[in-house]
């Protein structure tokens, strides 16, 4: 195997292209948003639901593309969920900090097991594949603030 | 180069022309199957740019030194070149930025014929029909959809079958007195199928359709005689076969070109101008506003030199060779389904396949890390991979310069994808 | 090259550049005067196309492969290397054809707004004015004719006065609250005027006008911050400013560009394509259809790098020599008449005569004899002419490589002109 | 002066440009044409008569522009008054070949004074301005022989 090949797609992509870790949206998720890569028409929605102290509680997400898109979906549910959203935030922050770098450098640790993207910052096409899942993440999370802006505040 | 189109001299095609390719020396020997997308270019196309350019620009035209009258010459002289290619009179040949450009020159024009911009023969209105194909590249549907809104007009289309053909029964079946207008593609850039496009003229002139050829696939593969085809209007690439990016044509029989209004207004264009009114010149330069790609037409002029060199005859024949061979090789390998006509003559050289379980863009960054470059994506054709089922397909598609080599890697390469990501047969 | 901007620096540029343009090389030492048409281009440029289409050209945006990853960025980084020369956003930089192109991508969008297709915020209609001025390139004026014709809006312009000049009292006494699009040149191509942009634009937004300014004669030769001047769209030409034909740009407020329906559809500008409707893309992608003129992109920001490299102040200080130079060149020859401000400060680095007696297409040519390149004619500013009552005037204009020489050699020729052609003074 | 001057801008091109023979339109002219050189803005209109045997009886001119379409249309009118139109015809097809001719060569004697403009013909920015006078006099002649086709037949 070629090792251009190897640094994409790394055993842990592989895998978790395959096993799709958090694949199903939730009839409790409170925001949903769906994402589209024009270039090839895959497709992500993802669902989350926040809980009292706004730690994402449900983390599901549905669609279809490479194993890029899928595996970082898997990745991303298992890293985000149960985790507070400025936390999520601040991850998501530094995956696309990290596909965005052309000159390589440490990937944060905090990525865990999202570093096994960084390879994909070497392939630019690839970029938006990675970054599908994380997002239409985000944007589920801006749904939420907007919505809690809206509303009265509570003291 | 020689023109015969003997058996040797034409499968020796790729050997004899490889040297004037720099982007195919490539150390590492890799394959470059994307020349559907975009042609690579010889450096006698890149050479007389650059004679041109270190020669002294000009605006062409405009003004009256020595410089001017230089450029223009070779600037009309790349235009002659052209319209000699497809059979075309030199004032039937228009500039534009690209096929996708000129389409919507088209369908931009009849936008003011139908607001009463200019002649009104190509006025459209309410219960008239624009038909297209469903297979069509974006650039020959949504020019038309927009036409379609802008006027009232209806737009149809000629249904595709399950592997994404279609027939000229088809095309019959859809076609009545109220289609004003049919635009097809002359080859698809997904199926690779060729259509009888002589044939599908002159079944729309018989109930008054203007006929709009998408040549951009055909033009650049195989000999394409415009005046013999009987289309009304036809557009294609410069990029695609050998020339520059940034410059495109429109050609359009003299009688259509005169009666179509100029979208794009500009310097160039025009007799008289008054704060109020403008008088256009008559086709080409009508349709030419601005500062045209002079570069880029002579770089054109040399591209399509080239291929006469080469010969458009023994072109097509080594082309029918690689359609043969690209199916074969796709056919080879397990799980790998090919897309449009089953028969190689009825294709060019190009093939779209899905492979079962591995998804296009995987399959293409494979491919690309074994040193064949093929396209993968949509190409440009929702409602087609619609139909088909899926939402990306994997394109290799050939030219003058592919080597039966390049053909064998690429079947290699494929063979090696579904165990690479795991999928078992 | 350095880029302090001293006295004997900027005197000097024109010997610091003029071995970077082999079109200057000529053994005649001929004088290139027509930089306002096209300027001439440096190796540097024509180095940087070579360079990308020899390593293997790609389509851009399209399919996964490495190539096509090399030459998307390629591609974008020419966006950024633009944007920032003008001050504006990378998203703000659309490639067209050329100004023109440009211009005219501004008033169909405005049409098809005007026909219900997208965004209503452009959309025009009857008691609506669109205003322009009399001294408009045909470029930045008949597509406001057409847009007036489709929409049933009116046009009306800003008089010039005997000399061709206008002011922004001119301006202030036609803009009202009916005008909704103000479209004039930052630098006139014929009386070389430097409007008041920024004065200009601010006045416009208060009548809730839309302000879209040809900067076509001013990008090249000036510092330019669009973000600063505050229009919300403007126009220029690659070949104006060191790069190649084939390439022009649209620069638009960011928010301005997001509420413009592109009249021009096609591939790569979508997200979903049903066989009735598509989504677009947000700008600039959404302007861009079809393939782009990929490899003219990076020879302008090759270009757009030397200009940065040069200094646009040290550019700009030399061209206000050059201005100076031009007009006493003129005014040093009896029975020359200078078009246009009387005071250089207030003027690009051209000139425009009537030479009493003499047709200019005569002076002009016998100019060429004398291995002097200017302009004749209308410079497609038809109206303009008929206000200063004359058919045709002669333009020399100059850039970075014009030497002080090229301008004495000028003043030389001129002044045999008319005793050639027996004029008696 | 140079050479390349000399040969565009011969002597009797200058004289006529100033003499301007024929200059100035006639009433009884039945037939007019006006053509403009929209690259300058020149203009020229020709009026002609014929006399009952189809020679040219009136041949008059009048517009603005530089010295070679000026000196042309001059030449033009002095050649081809009282001339047989089939003939002015004739000439005019030779002039215009020899101004297209990029290569140079002999120009036809009949041709006479109008020779001059050979020098024309290399200054492809030119041509147009040459030819204006007489394709406004071909146009003339064109009219005429519709009009001729248009009416009944004599015999
Ligand atoms: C002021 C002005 N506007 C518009 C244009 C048109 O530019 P282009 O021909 O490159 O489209 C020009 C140059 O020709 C110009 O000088
Ligand atoms: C069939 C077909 N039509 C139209 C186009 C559009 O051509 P361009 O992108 O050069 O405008 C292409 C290529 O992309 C094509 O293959």
């Amino acid at each position: 195997m070629s090792s251009e090949l190897e640094t994409l797609y790394q055993q842990v992509i592989l895998d978790h292209a395959r096993r799709r870790s958090g694949f199903g949206l939730s009839d409790v998720a409170t925001a949903r948003h769906h994402e589209l890569n024009p270039t090839c028409g895959d497709e992500i929605t993802v669902g989350i639901a926040l809980d009292a102290d706004g730690a994402i509680q449900t983390l599901g997400w549905e669609g279809q593309g490479c194993s890029i898109s899928m595996a970082s979906a898997s990745v991303m549910s298992e890293l985000c969920a149960n985790r507070d959203a400025a936390e999520v935030r601040a991850m998501i922050d530094d995956f696309r900090t990290m596909l965005r770098s052309r000159d390589g450098g440490e990937p944060p640790e905090s990525l865990e097991d999202a570093v096994a993207f960084q390879g994909v910052a070497r392939f630019v096409m690839r970029i938006k594949c990675a970054m599908l899942g994380w997002v239409a993440l985000e944007a589920c999370l801006d749904q939420l603030s907007t919505r809690d802006a809206a509303a009265p505040a509570a003291s | 180069m020689t023109t015969p189109a003997d058996a040797a001299s034409v499968a020796g095609l790729a050997d004899d022309v490889r040297s004037d390719f720099p982007a195919l020396r490539d150390e590492r020997g890799s394959a470059y199957l994307d020349s559907a997308a975009t042609s690579q270019t010889p450096r006698q196309v890149m050479d007389a740019e650059r004679a041109f350019v270190d020669a002294g620009t000009a605006a062409v035209h405009r003004g009256a030194s020595e410089a001017t009258g230089r450029a223009t010459l070779a600037f009309e002289d790349a235009r002659a070149d052209v319209a000699r290619f497809v059979g075309a009179r030199d004032d039937e040949i228009v500039w534009t930025q690209n096929a996708t450009d000129a389409l919507n020159m088209v369908a931009l024009g009849m936008a003011d014929a139908s607001a009463g911009l200019g002649d009104p023969r190509f006025a459209l209105g309410p219960g008239d029909e624009i038909l297209v194909t469903e297979a069509e590249h974006h650039a020959n549907l949504i020019p038309w959809q927009r036409l379609a809104r802008r006027t009232g007009a209806t737009l149809r289309w000629v249904p595709v079958r399950e592997d994404g053909t279609w027939s000229i029964d088809d095309a019959r079946v859809a076609l009545n007195t109220r289609t004003r207008v049919f635009a097809f593609a002359h080859v698809s850039n997904v199926t690779g199928l060729i259509a009888p496009a002589a044939e599908l003229a002159e079944l729309a002139h018989a109930v008054g359709a203007t006929v709009v050829l998408d040549a951009c696939q055909s033009v650049p593969h195989m000999p394409v005689d415009l005046a013999a085809l009987g289309v009304d209007f036809a557009a294609f690439s410069g990029h695609k076969m050998l020339g520059p990016t940034g410059i495109g044509v429109l050609s359009g029989r003299a009688e259509a070109l005169a009666a179509l209004p100029p979208a794009r207004t500009g310097g160039s264009t025009i007799t008289t101008v008054t704060m109020t009114d403008a008088e256009f010149l008559p086709p080409p330069q009508r349709f030419e506003a601005g500062t045209q790609p002079v570069t880029q037409a002579i770089g054109l002029g040399a591209a399509v030199r080239y291929l006469e060199g080469v010969g458009t005859a023994r072109l097509h024949a080594r082309e029918q060779q690689l359609a043969a061979a690209l199916m074969d090789a796709a056919a080879s390998v397990d799980g790998v389904h090919i897309v449009g006509p089953a028969a190689a003559h009825e294709r060019a050289a190009l093939v779209s396949v899905v492979v079962d379980g591995v998804h296009a863009h995987d399959v293409g960054q494979f491919l690309d890390a074994r040193g064949v470059a093929v396209r993968v994506g949509h190409h440009c054709a929702q409602p087609l991979h619609r139909r088909l089922g899926v939402a990306a397909t994997t394109r290799a598609s050939a030219y003058l310069y592919t080597s039966d080599d390049d053909v064998a890697r690429f079947a290699t390469a494929l063979a090696e994808v579904r165990p690479f990501f795991g999928v078992t047969p």
